[in-house]
Formats: C-alpha cells, structure tokens, sequence
C-alpha cells in the first residue's frame, strides 16, 4: 500500500485503476439493487444511497490495513473498500440473527471492526468524537496508523463536530477528516444552512491541513487521500474536502426532496465518475470496451449471487409490526 | 355546530400548528426539512402561508434551535422547533433542561419560556437503536417542563393548542406510528391537559400515554367481547407531565386494580412515578398491587422490535393476571 | 494485615484511580484542570506520575470527551472523563446515551464500552440552579449504564474500582459534599456493587444513595438514642445501576417498612424506580405502604437549598410516620 | 448615542473619556470589594473578577438602550455599562428575596431584562443559542437593535457556540460576538486548547465580519462595538477579538490556578486599563490628576454605601448548609 503523497492524477504503484472501477461498479449496483429489493419490500432497512459518489470509495485503497474508517451512512463506497463484503450488507438488511449487528443497528451503521469499519451513529456529527477517539489511541501506540473520519457536509452545523475537529487538531491526531460535499443537507442546499460551501475554510483553523479534492475523480480521490494519511501521521490532521454530487433521493423512504434541479443534475451527469475511469481505462488503461464491460457484468452476478446466498443462509423472515 | 368530521392525527398536529401560526404572528418554526419539503408532512403549506421568516430550515444544530427558541421566549416569541426524531433530543438536552426550562426559575420570574419542542417518536420507521427511541424518561424528572404524548387525533389536537398557552416549555412527543390514524376532534375540553377515560370500566384501570394507551384500549375492548369478559377502564394521560395525579388516583381508587402500561423499560417515565404516587393511597384502597408492564432493559433493534414492547395482548395477558 | 486506616472520601477516589492507572497503561484521564492544576484535587499528581499523554487537559467539549472516550474503548482504552460538575452531563448526554451506552447493543457485542464518567455533585457550592443538581434521574432508564452515587469513602473506592471492570460506561456522581468525610475502606468486597447494610435496624428500613444514605444514617442513630428509639436498617445503593433488586427486595421483607430518601424531585430517579419494584411483592409482605421523601419538584436555588432538600431532621420525621 | 463606525481612538461624539474611567473604577473596585466580602464570609455567591478587563465594559457605551447584553460570568464591566447598579448586584450577592433573582440565581448570572442584561447559562457556550435567538426576534421585527453575545475564550471549545455562529452568519443576524480573549481557560494557557489563539479565523468563515480590538484600551473597544453594531445592523454579523488579561485568580473560590505567568503579569500590568485612560485624560482630556483621583474616589464612596443599603435592605442572613 502506497501511502507517500503523489502526484495528483498519476496511477500510484500498487492500486489499479481497474480496481476502482470494480469498487465503483459494485457500490453503483449493490445500491441499486438493494432500493430495489426495499421497493419490493424483501428488506427492512432503509436505504441511503450514494449513487454518483462512488468515486469516494477508492479512498479506501489508499489505507492500510490497521487504519480505521467511521463511515457516513452514506458512505458504502469506502465501507466496501475497506473489505466488507455484499453479502454481509444484504445479511444486515434483513436484519438476520447471523449478521454482525444481529439485526439490531441498521446496515448503514453497521461496524465492522475487524477490517477497520468502526460504528457510525445516527446523530450526525456523533461520530467525530468516537473517531477522534480511535486516532488518539493510535497516537498513544505509535501505531503508524491513523482514522478517517467521513461525515457529509450537513455536519457542519453539528457542535460535536467541532469540539471533536478542534481536540484532533490541537492534540495532532492521526486524524483525516473526508468530507462527502454534495452540497445538500436532506432537502436544504447548502446555502441554507451556511455561509460557504466549501467546508475547508471552517476546519483549516482548528489546525487541519487541507485539500479540495475533485470527489467524482477516482485518481483524485485516492492520491489525496495516500496525501492525507501521510499528512496526519506526520502530525498534521488532515481534511479532504470532495466536492461530489447525490445523484438522487436521499433515501428509500423519501421521494428526491430537492426540486429545480434539473441543471445540476445535467451538470453533474457529465461528471459520472464511473465513465470518467472507464474512458481512462479505455484511453490510457489499455483495455478494451469489452474488458471494461465485463466488469460490471462481473460485479453484477457477484451480487445477484450474494443475495441468494444471504437469502438462504439468513432465512429468518424479516418482521415488520405494522402489517 | 355541524358534524365533527374525522382528522388524522398528523393533520391534527398539523391543524393545532397552522391555527396558532395565524393566531400569533411572533409564533414561528424551526427544523430541518420543515419548508418547501416537509420532511414529516405536518408544516407542509407553512412556508407558502406564512413566510420564509417564520419557517426556517436550519443546520443540523439541535442544541442551537432549541436555544434559540428559549432567546427568543425572552422577547416574547413562541418557537415551535421540529427535530426529526425524538432520539435526537439527546444532543439538545442541556438546552431544553438549562436554558429553557430553568429560565424562569433562575430568572425569578423575570422571563418565561414558552416553546414547543415537536419530537416525533419514530418507532417501526426501522432506524435501529439510536432512532426508534420513546425518550420519555430522560426529562421525566425535569421540573417546569411540560410534556405531550397524544394518544389520538383530538388529544393531539387539543395538547398541542394547549401548549401554546403554557408558559413553559412543551416536549411534544408525537408517535409516527399514529400519524394515519383519525378520529373527530371534539369539542375544546373543559380543563384542556387533563387525562381522560378512553373507555370506561369497572373491573381495573390501565393507565398509559401515547401509542399504549391506544394499544390498551384494543386490549380492553377484546377483553369486554371475550368469551370471560372483562370491563376495564383506559385512562389515557395525554400530558404525561404536569401528571394528572387527582385523575389517577380517583381512576385507582374507582377501579381497586392498576396496570400502568409504558414501551420504555420500567427504572423511569411514568410508570413508577404512578406507582410511587399510588403509594400514597392507604393500603386498603387497592385490592391488588400495582402492575408494571414495561419493556425490559434493553434498547430497541430496527428489526422486531415489537418482540420487545408490549402488545395488546401482553396487556391483556397483564390484566388477566391483575384480575385473576 | 495490620490497621485499616480513615480515608477522606476524596482520597479514595484518588487512589482508585491512582491504582487502575498504575495497574493498566491504558487508563488515562480526560477533564478540564486535571493537569498541573487538579481543580477539584483528585487528579492531583497523577500528570507527573503517568505524564501528559495520560492526563490530558481538554477543551470545553464535554460531549467530544465523552465521545473521545467512547472512541478509546473500541480500541481496548479506558477513559475517566472528569467533569466539572454533575450538572454539566447535560452537554454530553448524547455521547453517553447514545455512542457510549449503545455501543455494546448496536454492534450486536463486537464493542464494549468500558468508560467512567466522573461527575462530582457540587450541591452547597453555591453555583445556582445549573451548579448544584444531582442528575441522577436524567440517566436512570437507560439501559447497559451503571451509575454509582457512593455514600462514603469505602463506597467510593470499591465502586470506582469495580468500574474499571465492567463492560459498560459508568456514571460516578461523588459528592463533592462528602469530600472531607473519612472512614476505613476495608477489605474488598465479597459482592462488588452490591448494596450495603450501612446500620441494621429492624423497625423500618430507609433506602438512599450517596449523601442521603449517609444523612439517613445520622438520622437512624439519633432516632436509636432517642426518649422513644426506633430501630432504623439503613440500606445504602451505592451502585444506583444496576439496581440491587435482591437487597431492596430483602431488607423490605424483613423490616416491613420502607422509606425511601432522595433528592432529586419524586417523578424519577432510584425512589419511584424502587416502590415500583417493591410492587412486585405481595400486599401481606409490608405492613405499612412505602414511603418517598424527595425534594419538591422545583430547582435548585444557590441560596438556602438546604430548604427543600431532605434533612436528617425531615428523615426521622418521615421515619417517625412510617412508624406511627 | 452614536452607533456609527468613528475613526478608532478618536473620541466619538456623546461618549466621554471620562465616563470610561468612571465605569472602569466602578468595575475594579466593585470586584476588589466583593472579593473582601466574600473572603470575609459576608457573602454566600462565588466572585469571577474581571481585574484587568475592565476596559471592555466601555463597549457597552456603544450601544442603544434597546441592544440586548448576553454576557459572560466574568462581564460585570458590560453589566455595569448597561446600567446595572452596585447595589442591584449586593443585593443579589447576598441572595436576598428582594434580589431580582430572589436568591436562585448566582449573580454573576444574574439577569436585568429590563435594561437589556439578559441571561447567562452555567453551561459554557450555552448563552450562545439564546442570544442569537433573541437577535432573531430583533431581525424579525426590523427593531433596529442588536444583541451582543460576550464570551470567554475557552467558549471556542464548545459545540453550542460553533452551532449559533453557524446560524447567526447565515441568517446574517443583527447579533455581535464579543470575545474576551485573556488567553486562558482557568489553567489551561490556550495553547493547550485551540490551534490558535485569535479567536477571530475560526468565526470568520460563519460569515462574521471580524476585528482584533486591544481590549485594555478603551477607545479601541468603544469605537469598535460601534462598529461592529453598525455592521451587525447592515445584516453583517461582526466578531470583536479582545485581546486581554486576567490581572488575577479564576474566582473567589480557587487560588490563582496559573503558574509560571510572572513574566505575562508584568507586561500586562504594563498595559493596565485603567492607567491607560487616566494618562490620556491628563493629557489630551484637560483634567488635572486630582480631578481624576476624584473619579475614583466617588466610585469607591458610592460602593461602600451600596454595600451598607443593601445590607440594610436585604436583611436576611444568608444561610450557610454546611456549617
Ligand atoms: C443530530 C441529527 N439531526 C438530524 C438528523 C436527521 N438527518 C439525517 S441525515 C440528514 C442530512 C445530512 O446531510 P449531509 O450530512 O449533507 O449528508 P448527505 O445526505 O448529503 O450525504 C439529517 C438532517 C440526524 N440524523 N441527526
Ligand atoms: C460546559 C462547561 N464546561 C465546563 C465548565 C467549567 N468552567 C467554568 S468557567 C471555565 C473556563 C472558561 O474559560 P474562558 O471562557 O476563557 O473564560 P475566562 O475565565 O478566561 O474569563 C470552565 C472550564 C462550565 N461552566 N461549562
Ligand atoms: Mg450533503
Ligand atoms: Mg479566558
């Protein structure tokens, strides 16, 4: 794992681009298929998906093993690849005795600590103190390791947030803080709810460095976050502020709440951060169209097979009180 | 006066709200979610109403929007703030128990507090431990706080109307659950915040708020048509806090036997604290012992969590037990 | 094994925690002032035996510290947060209800949540209504929490002892009061955490935590030597949470009269939680209904608190109607 | 009253120096006295003395009788600026029912509504909230007012105050942060606690408009609150970064908590408020150091005759639990 800063956009040793794109075609799908199984009502859980995000993901490929990740509810791209599977997603979604969380947290918050996937909450910013937390006994170990906080950037209006960014920062805790910025809170656009929609300018003061990073570019994302960790084990806490975009609902349970945005939509659509690796791979990868396809197609069968298989070896019928 | 047509519950809360909105032009909102969009569906048409100032979507800053609620009681206003959940009551604790219900204490009077915290209790939405909460407990002991936990459309309705008269602050723990249910408002209650017979009974008395008194009242009725009848009385509190000790004891006396019925496990809400008040009867005024019937200690998973709480028929299984 | 010498109950505290650092290099100190500058004494030292890393000197961020904690113990660390006084939990109830407490119960027992929250009571400090509250029944019904209240420097030390070795948070609210108070701690007990005999007695039982526990005691004695002495069992909680339902259960059997004595206002807290639970036993068990003694439900004022709290005067009285 | 922006030092119209030092000896002597009563058992509340700060009490000259005052614990110079009275503040110190607070509050709690001094909290950062909330309602009603929301520096480690700011800068409230920035957090030296010890690079990006004042001199801190109130009012919430000292002990109830601060204490004495004010009234004010000598001994006579009314006023002892 190539953790020393690169150049921004180059291809680093050790990570393939062609991972990414299978991390991003399996994120995409596996949040596609599992709205619908939610719309066919074969799950409980809800769903957050993080269509158009999917690029935030290959963040994890630039952590080693004993770092630590407290995820967003909306951040099943970097949960993936840290090493959760699909299986153990569909397991906690039906809410199986068998899954980690024995149906008791929802699969959005699922933990998984052996790979470094640590509990998020359901209060928005509640987990920047864990995280901080998790660094500080990194740092009392000199464990070479370090966490990474991801929060959506509605959390900036959350105090736990701060008083966790200005303990991390005083203290120089092995500490990244991963910002998904798609710019909207729910229904709220970001000019609702502060003053400046980048998040850098709040966390730099607190003794943060930090980088704007392009969240719809895999290569972007993956070296600034190699970046960032070599920053925050050099006691410099670092935050990565990825601009992105939700390319839909906010949830399974609400219709998409934001109106007029057609034009971002649009706008963003031409920033597909799949297509953007695909068209790499294709023009610098030295792959064929066919190749890159079979990716998908791959990643498409592994997770109808995963659900089978959940399916099967999880048969408690899921309850549901209100029918 | 005309037919009392059916309301549900949500379009109560959401009546109650629009008519103080017009009432009092200093009544205003604050929540995530509560404008254009309306997260729940109760502030929907505000915002067109009555204007951007006074329907304002915030950050998600709980403790702030409570406190700011309590900064503007201090020149007269009256916040009614809509968290999305009441789990989340958690983050804005200190701000509800010391800024708010402490001010008129510390105050000497000086400034009042009134405010209405809406904390819809969210459970069997699935959102697991942290966001299908009941949270009752946490301010049962908090004194000069009020709190809400309608059972029904018109308890809903008159609760909420009653808040805005109060000058304290109001926890409004509305249940999701309830929001499709519907039934006639009535006419304004002759002591509005008072408990009230849902059915009469002579036999027992199940005394419990919100969802359980709904639930209990099913109960009783399946009891009265049952093969071994049983008539048993549901009073339902509506306001949990000021607790309506005269209404309960007067029901505890009538009736000689009392379940108190509550989805929280049973250290805290009003479950002991109306067994503690039972206490104070002599000992001859109840046939039997009081009885609990409580989840038990353990937090609520997103899935089955009805394994859990009780059902009407564990409050029947209850009342058998208390009748036998 | 030679002298068991008095201990304040400050310096009980102390040295239990002294002992788990020295013991476990993964135990470390998290507050305001609790460095170079032990604001309330008891850390006093512990910077230059352990160093900076393990006796940090934090921010105003209550609710961080707490979550700080919660974030160490999924990486086996124990975190003893001071807090500058109980009335502050309010700020981070959040972190211990929901990252600390559920911890455990949301990841299905994959993390455990050793933590102690130290939060001194700072009644008769003269700091006002958010100065001087006891805040026990704001954490009351949460479930996998324990909460110590210790009457006493044995209680002290034992139970913050005991802390270290469970699984759970714990909220230990000393009593700052209590501070210069001394007893021997002697040996370690059979059962830790469970209630103590703190004096029998067989006339009537009075049940109480913390400062309570230890003004019903002088109440006891003085009724023992009184022109018409009663013999007055008092049973100290000591750990509040887990409630010890077996000794409550049993001390009430025995003397058939219970008065239970707290200080926070009667709606929460142990008392409601105990008469409920002496609910389970049979009316024939007790001779007379049990009794709570709590303060009024109002705050409290910096000035002359003393008048709405329970006193050892106002104990006897209650004991003395119990027993009429 | 003028609220428009003045040339700093200058002395602006409606404003006299020597009404400064007037408020400035009141301030000092008010808390050498209360220290006394206090060590002496004559009182029963706690005293956080501002020595040293009392210059940032002028700001209080600034404003309109219709601005609302959120102060600190330790903002007795801004309380007395409003116009609380000496004898309104014994009287709350010995908890006498007559007391405004009728003996519940702590008085350096204590509120006056009615000349604008409002609410503090025990809780750190609490007031934060309710003083934007009260903003709001001013901003609402067009009432040409503000609200000044005065904090410690070791405010910035709590989630409230990040969370109003937050509010605050983007609803652009008629609402002005006061900070009395005197470097320390009981013993806690900043430095142990943020990254950096202007408080005003973490407010700025809320959308504050932000001003360093020398918070020992007092024309700097009048003419910047009449600044900051004129921005505040043109929808531009404004931050004001006094620099400052404590010149002494956290409170009545702990000895001096710092150590090793001789070397801060002597340049700080240096730069004494007090003096300050008194040298340019000798020298640009036209008033003979006799004259000024009078100043102060006003202030102390009338102190000790506020003390001896409301003692005969407010007879009740105050009671003493634990003795
Ligand atoms: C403290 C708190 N307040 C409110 C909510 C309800 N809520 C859940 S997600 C969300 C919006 C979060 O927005 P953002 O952080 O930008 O994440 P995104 O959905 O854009 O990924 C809200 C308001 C919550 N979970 N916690
Ligand atoms: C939430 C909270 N935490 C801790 C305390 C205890 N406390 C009271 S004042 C204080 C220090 C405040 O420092 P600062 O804001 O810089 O004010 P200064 O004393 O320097 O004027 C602390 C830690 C408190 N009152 N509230
Ligand atoms: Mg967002
Ligand atoms: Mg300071």
């Amino acid at each position: 794992m190539n953790t020393r800063p690169q150049r921004r956009n180059d291809v680093p040793p050790g990570a393939e681009p062609v991972e990414f794109l299978r991390l991003m075609w399996r994120t995409r799908l596996f949040e596609e298929f599992s709205m619908r199984l939610k719309k066919e009502g074969a799950v409980l859980g809800n769903t957050y998906p993080c269509l158009g995000q999917e690029a935030l993901g290959v963040a994890a490929l630039a952590l080693a093993a004993g770092d630590a990740v407290f995820p967003s509810y909306r951040s099943r791209a970097i949960v993936f690849g840290k090493g959760a599977t699909v299986e153990q997603h569909f397991r906690e979604m039906i809410g199986a005795p068998e899954a980690e969380q024995g149906g008791r947290e929802v699969f959005h918050h699922a933990a998984f600590p052996g790979i470094g996937v640590m509990p998020s909450s359901s209060m928005i910013g509640g987990w920047a103190p864990t995280a901080a937390g998790y660094a500080l006994t990194q740092q009392m170990e000199r464990s070479g390791t370090v966490t990474v906080c991801v929060i959506g950037d509605g959390s900036l209006g959350a105090g736990d947030l701060h008083e966790a960014l200005n303990i991390a920062g005083t203290w120089k805790l092995p500490f990244v803080l991963m910002v998904e910025n798609n710019g909207y809170q729910v229904s709220a656009a970001w000019s609702q709810v502060r003053a400046q929609k980048a998040l850098a300018p709040y966390v730099a003061p607190y003794g943060f460095v930090t980088r704007p990073v392009d969240g719809n570019n895999a290569f972007d994302v993956f070296h600034s976050m190699a970046w960032a960790r070599a920053e925050a084990l050099a006691g410099r806490p670092a935050m990565l502020d990825c601009e992105t975009y939700r390319m839909g609902g906010y949830s399974s349970h609400f219709g998409e709440p934001r109106s007029g945005i057609e034009g971002e939509l649009a706008a963003w659509r031409a920033r597909d951060p799949i297509a953007f690796v695909e068209d790499w791979l294709e023009r610098h990868g030295g792959m064929a169209r066919r190749e890159i396809a079979a990716v998908r197609a791959a990643e498409a069968q592994a997770i109808a097979a995963a659900w089978e298989k959940a399916k099967r070896e999880a048969p408690r019928r899921a309850g549901d009180a209100r029918r | 006066m005309g037919a009392d047509p059916a309301v549900t519950y949500k379009d109560a809360i959401a009546r109650a709200l629009r008519e103080a909105m017009a009432a009092d032009p200093r009544v205003f909102v604050l929540g995530q979610d509560v404008g254009k969009f309306s997260i729940g569906g109760v502030t929907k048409g505000l915002i067109e109403e009555f204007g951007a100032a006074r329907v304002r979507d915030c950050p998600i800053s709980e403790s702030a929007m409570v406190g700011i609620g309590a900064g503007a009681a201090m020149n007269g206003y009256t916040a009614v703030i809509e968290i999305a959940y009441a789990d989340i009551l958690a983050v804005a604790f200190s701000s509800i128990v010391h800024s708010a219900a402490k001010l008129n204490y510390a105050t000497n009077g000086q400034l009042r507090c009134p405010l209405i915290v809406r904390a819809p209790i969210n459970r069997f939405s699935r959102h697991g431990p942290m966001g299908t909460e009941v949270t009752l407990s946490w301010f049962m002991n908090v004194p000069d706080l009020d709190i809400a936990m309608p059972a029904d459309a018109a308890e809903a309705y008159w609760l909420l109307r009653h808040a805005f008269a109060r000058p304290v602050p109001t926890i409004f723990l509305e249940d999701r659950s309830l929001n499709a249910s519907s039934g006639p408002l009535g006419a304004k209650p002759k002591a509005p915040g008072r408990a009230r017979t849902l059915r009469p009974g002579r036999d027992a008395v199940v005394i419990a708020a919100g969802r359980m008194a709904a639930l209990a009242r099913d109960a009783a009725d399946a009891m009265a048509a049952s093969k071994t009848p049983a008539d048993v009385r549901v009073l339902s509190l509506g306001r949990v806090k000021p607790l309506d000790r005269e209404a309960i004891l007067e029901a505890a006396r009538a009736a000689g036997r009392v379940l108190v019925v509550q989805e929280e496990p049973p250290l805290g809400g009003y479950g002991p604290a109306i067994q503690s008040l039972l206490d104070t009867l002599p000992a001859s005024a109840l046939k039997r012992q009081p009885a609990l019937l409580a989840r038990p200690e353990t937090f609520l998973p997103y899935n089955r969590e009805e394994d859990v709480l009780p059902s009407a028929e564990t409050i029947a299984a209850a009342l058998r037990e208390l009748l036998a």
